[in-house]
């Protein structure tokens, strides 16, 4: 098990003490010496058991759970928990940003998988009350992987996750939801959806059990992110209490939730974009044509040079992005500009890496095709906030 | 001819023909044939052999020759172009039999396709492993023995190659060389006839798109053809001429009049990917009541708009330069700078279009409940086969500087 | 006088027979044998006339009038005049088309001084009334050059051409124009300047004296299209008589004058991304680097190929705005993406010139900055109805 | 250091401090000196050389080193670039003595510019017309006679070599092979003070942008320098190294390392005009209402505020990998990877923001009644001086592919 002794041995990232004060610190862009060792420790995984299996998930369309259960040991997701519950009690976007990379250059379904306890154990975290923080984390704290589902995406034409079409009513003690969400994960043993509707002009989220009546979820394939699976969902009428409103009476923030999962598509988008690159960099200084390698042609030369300064950049700004977050200040522009900046990236890096394969990148047997599709879904799977 | 734009009466019929065929032939079985990778398309192969092949309705007046044949092309692949590319017809092979080959070799290979027998198809084996687009380079050899030759080595990407290899009436047209020492003039073509002993169907490739599309890897373990089969002359020239399809001489130089061919239909291709994604979110938008505003204030122009109009731009840019590559086929014009600038823009730009249209579309463009993330998949294959982007880009950038590849590779 | 005997020596355009059925004409990329001949003549032109003293008047600053007065006896803008009064009677979009990109292949500041007079005759011929094309046409059918101005584009950000800001109310028998225009081409003996103004919801032209009460014009400079001399206009309480608004009582239709604005500033621009390309193409055959010619490294090679194939394209989705309009079919759609299309390769081209050129491409010895500053300008000039 | 991406306190009060010298000091005078080409900008060059070069404000706490240089450079570069390359300081030249002079060389070459004499300049000098980037094949040679080195050859594209040749206490640091066999192991950097018989203003060239920076051809004919004036070891090496910054020799070396540490200021450069057009554009669409929505309804956003948002973000991207560049040189890290990076980044992104802004402002943006027009034209050196683009993408490609030069040119 990687020699890490047991889950949740992640040192806490270092909090700037000023948080508010700008000044207080210098201009760096290295991780600190534990996140370095954790991002190591993580590359590791995702070199030693994900990509041996993307390939194969892919096609198969599932996840796989020896995979899963080996990450969770990891207490990659535990650690962002509340002490009080047996978490790590640190939650560092930029420390999550960092994870994310990692396990996306592996592989991004896979990713998801590993991190899609977040999607609803983070805003539990950050907006649940105590009751229901103490109700629903305790099973992404238990000792196997539990997987978490967030319904924020719709799947009507121009859909606004910062405007959800799906409402909720408030009837007596109980709220009745409708609407229809898509790109759902949907994996068995999930605990209670977090959904988000519009409650009089507000988008506000709901936890609804996975067998709620009213509720029909119907599974849904894919270009790419295979291996992830998710559904549709349709919600007619579907009678929560009002307890089960995330934050209870107080409620919680969309813009925020967005904001961070525009933040953590972005980094799992570098992932993408890294693993595209580097196989094409390596495809190229490996292959022959008219007598030399191909990475010897400035026309292929220049487009690897390219895609490694925007992936740079890209990364750069993403972290801008987290550290924003951390620092606990508004990153809802920054976190935009990343997310829409590494989408385009990822795209141009996947196009170019099946470009410098040639016919090889358009067939199955190379890994360019998948990041391909993979880099395509980055612009559907909008808002998965695990950071 | 003056400038005009305006297709034939014969061509435009011939759109509609091939149009309702795209939609009410190809369309309902797209998505079945893209997940059964590698089963014959019955339904298509068929249909096409007992009725596609005859009956494109005739007009008044003049022809369009080789724009038709672009106008056709890019409406079966609006349709799908995996099937397109497993339609049973002749194919590259054929095209290559049809430029290089004498009269003879014309009549005995491609009469099957003209014939009430059973469905058939030809193909061009080119590639190999080593050599990707330098073709040049090959290694399969084909060595004379009394009034045969004797093929061996290993082809893959051969579009169409189970067909061609396995069905009775098919055959594959083989690039290989008779004499390593004269570069590419040692190259010549061979008509290799579907189960020809020595001809193997060694494997067919899992594809990203085009998955009805049968690409194989063919062997040729001393595969013995008639030194009839040789298409164009047998004479070794050892000089290293560049390839011109004005050329006399049918070899080398003969694939590579045979791409100045079908350069302008595989961008035809292409176009007909990228239209199927274009009004796919042309139709959607218009739903949602959005139209782009050519008269739009500069200030209300919205993102969406303004990708549409590029979309739109793109497209017609490609298929532009196509039909004029195809028009100086018809004038009889040299027309490979023409041609792989076609290719060049077409490929590329339909990339982009359906790369484009997925986004646009949301969750539904990326999921298969739409067929636009199979367009997307299919679309890639433009900017790859048939010469990658890059190559096109090179042949194109030889002709603008007027340098020989020996100057600029 | 480039051989050609006499002004008018152009002969009419091929019309197709049966401009409005589909289906009459074989798809064909190629001008008629007598539009060729007019074009290698313009291209001559260009050539020896325009080109040499292109630079020079950049940096003055002022039109060339030799070189107008020679362009005036080739009768480029005198073809498309009525023939009852003594112009050519032909007028093709096409040919426009054809003659402004050779034109702007010599120079674009140039080539806008030579056709401006079609600025305003060209609307009167399509739009005026018989009395408006009898007083006005003969000046450009004079043995010497006259101006000609168009006010069309509004200084105000995000002006639009199809609903100008300037408003023109009737009093009486008069008009009263109000409002302020720029880039309105300003030299000396030109006729009434055509304004386009509101009335009423839909923008109609008024032909208004260059020394008009009200009227006031101030000398712009911009950073190029230099030689060609423009105005800033202030119209206050301008008054013309009714009788000057263009078309009189029947009007005239400003989507139509700017369709083909559209289409000539598309035509002049691919003469100056065609200068531009053929610029770069020859320095990189010539420049040696590293042993070798650089335009035998990819990375240049590729760019030339790049732009090439871009012109040539964008050439054609200009032939084709051109030939609806000269099919009598509607063609906005066609000629703003053509436009659109033209102005992102030209500068794109240009730009890339300037690369290739390297250091040199910075300073104005060498033409590429000159075009760079020129390909830019095709997004201020709106609107130049030309062809 | 965690990652973090707050100023320190002092390059805060610094930015504010060299924000308000652009505003008051340099913007007023743009457009006279970007008119009066080859003009002395005598009002900024008094002011600066009186007030301009102390007075920093320090600030709480640690210091940012390189970041702050580039946090000042950007903001005299968002107020004028061309009379930035004009101020009266050491330039490329003094950062050639800094990196490769030994001490005596820097008291003397360096003091002037930190005396109460007159303002002085230095540049540095090492393109020749032969040879654009391909800085190990010059042609100026240093021939040893003696105690002193002759100089002969023509320099061209000299920044700041009117002042530097001219003035008195500047200096040109002349790079030159004294062993043409030997190539890049030949080749040194001389320091010329100005005045020097032999070196000769030749010509200043007139420009696209940056017109109030004087880019000088010089000639130096049989012009002798002390051997106390050669940077560096006087040693050949024959072997043909790679240049690195951590390299002990400071011949060829040391330019190289030189433009390791220049390349993030030059980046930084860009990245103030780039800033300079952004921010016009973004305060005259704010003047209008329109403010880039980030929770923008996609189907509602507006092509401009899509334009904006590209804009902000290729700024950012330049921004934050010539701060990463520079990090890595507070820290004692090879930076050549990423200070090409950055500079091949900011070069293109502040060409494209500026021709955008001018685009954006409609003819307003075009006309020389704004300075967006000029910071188009200023931002384009960007992309071609200190190794255009294409130099930068050349050495960032041997880089990631653990290319030689010699396998990637």
């Amino acid at each position: 098990m990687l020699g890490l002794p047991s889950r949740r041995p992640i040192p806490p990232p270092v909090r700037p003490t000023r948080p508010e004060e700008p000044g207080c610190a210098v201009i760096d862009f290295q991780p600190t010496e534990e996140q370095a060792l954790i991002q190591e420790t993580v590359r590791q995984f995702a070199e030693n058991e994900i990509r041996p299996v993307a390939r194969e998930f892919d096609e198969s369309a599932k996840l796989p759970e020896a995979v899963l259960a080996q990450a969770h040991e990891l207490g990659l997701v535990a650690n962002a928990l509340p002490e009080a519950l047996g978490g790590g009690g640190e939650r560092s976007a930029v420390l999550g940003a960092l994870i994310a990379e990692e396990l996306a250059w592996g592989d991004l379904a896979i990713a998801l998988g590993i991190l899609s306890p977040g999607l609803a154990a983070l805003p539990i975290t950050e907006f649940g009350s105590p009751a229901q923080q103490a109700a629903e984390l305790p099973r992404w704290l238990d000792s196997g992987y539990a997987p978490g589902a967030l319904a924020l995406v719709e799947p009507h034409f121009g859909a606004d996750p910062f405007r959800p079409k799906s409402t909720a009513r408030r009837e007596g003690d109980e709220y009745l939801l409708d609407g229809a969400k898509c790109l759902v994960p949907w994996q068995e043993g999930a605990g209670p959806l977090l959904v988000f509707a519009d409650e009089g002009g507000t988008g506000q989220g709901f936890l609804v059990p996975p067998g709620a009546d009213g509720l029909t979820a119907s599974r849904s394939e894919y270009m790419g992110i295979r291996a992830f699976p998710t559904a549709d969902l349709q919600l007619e009428a579907v009678r929560v209490p009002a307890s089960a409103r995330l934050g209870a009476e107080a409620g919680s923030d969309l813009t925020a939730i967005v904001t961070r999962g525009r933040v953590a598509i972005a980094a799992l988008g570098l992932g993408v974009a890294r693993a595209a690159f580097e196989v094409a960099r390596d495809y190229a200084k490996e292959r022959e044509a008219f007598g030399v390698k191909i990475a010897q042609k400035q026309a292929i030369a220049f487009k690897l040079a390219d895609m490694a300064i925007e992936i740079d950049g890209a990364r750069l700004l993403t972290w801008e992005a987290a550290w924003r977050l951390d620092q606990g200040r508004d990153a809802l522009r920054e976190a935009t500009l990343a997310v829409q900046q590494v989408r385009k990236v990822a795209l141009e890096v996947a196009d170019g890496a099946v470009q410098v394969f040639g016919g090889h990148g358009y067939i199955r047997e190379y890994l360019p095709e998948m990041h391909l599709r993979n880099a395509r879904g980055l612009t559907s799977f909008e808002c998965l906030a695990m950071v | 001819m003056p400038i005009s734009f305006d297709l034939t009466d014969s061509t435009s019929l011939a759109r509609d023909h091939f149009r309702a065929m795209a939609r009410d032939q190809m369309r309902p079985i797209s998505r079945k044939y893209d997940d059964q990778e590698h089963d014959l398309p019955t339904e298509w192969v068929d249909w096409y052999w007992r009725n596609g092949r005859s009956g494109t309705p005739k007009g008044e007046g003049p022809s369009d020759g080789f724009i038709q044949i672009c106008v056709q092309t890019e409406e079966l692949c609006w349709g799908d172009a995996g099937l397109y590319l497993r339609t049973p017809f002749a194919g590259l092979g054929g095209s290559a039999v049809s430029a290089a080959g004498n009269k003879e070799q014309k009549a005995r290979f491609l009469s099957v396709f003209r014939g009430d027998g059973n469905p058939a198809w030809g193909a061009m084996a080119i590639t190999e492993a080593q050599a990707g687009s330098d073709s040049a380079n090959l290694l399969t050899t084909a060595e004379r023995d009394g009034d045969a030759y004797i093929l061996n080595g290993t082809k893959i990407f051969c579009t169409g190659g189970e067909g061609a290899s396995q069905v009775e009436g098919g055959f594959v047209v083989v690039w290989a060389t008779v004499d390593k020492s004269a570069g590419r003039g040692g190259i010549k073509a061979f008509v290799v006839p579907a189960g020809t002993p020595g001809m193997t169907l060694v494997g067919l490739e899992n594809k990203l798109g085009i998955r009805a599309s049968d690409t194989a890897t063919l062997q040729f373990d001393d595969c013995r053809v008639p030194a009839t089969n040789l298409l164009g002359s047998a004479e070794v020239k050892k000089q290293k001429a560049e390839p011109s399809a004005s050329s006399g001489d049918k070899g080398f130089k003969g694939a590579m009049a045979t791409f100045d061919a079908s350069r302008p239909i595989v961008a035809a291709m292409a176009v007909g990917v990228g239209r199927a994604a274009l009004d796919c979110v042309l139709e959607e938008l218009a739903g949602h009541g959005i139209v782009a505003r050519y008269d739009a204030p500069p200030t209300e122009l919205t993102a969406i708009e303004r990708d549409v109009m590029e979309m739109v731009t793109e497209l017609q840019a490609a298929r532009l330069l196509t039909w004029r590559a195809a028009a100086m086929m018809n004038a009889g014009k040299p027309n490979s700078l023409e041609a792989s600038m076609a290719k060049a823009k077409a490929g590329l730009a339909v990339t982009r279009i359906t790369q484009k249209a997925v986004e646009l579309l949301g969750p539904a463009g990326y999921s298969k409940k739409l067929l636009v993330e199979k367009w997307m998949r299919d679309a890639k294959i433009n900017d790859i086969y048939e010469g990658t982007q890059q190559i096109n880009q090179l042949i194109v950038a030889r002709k603008i500087l007027d340098y020989p590849s020996s100057m600029l590779r």
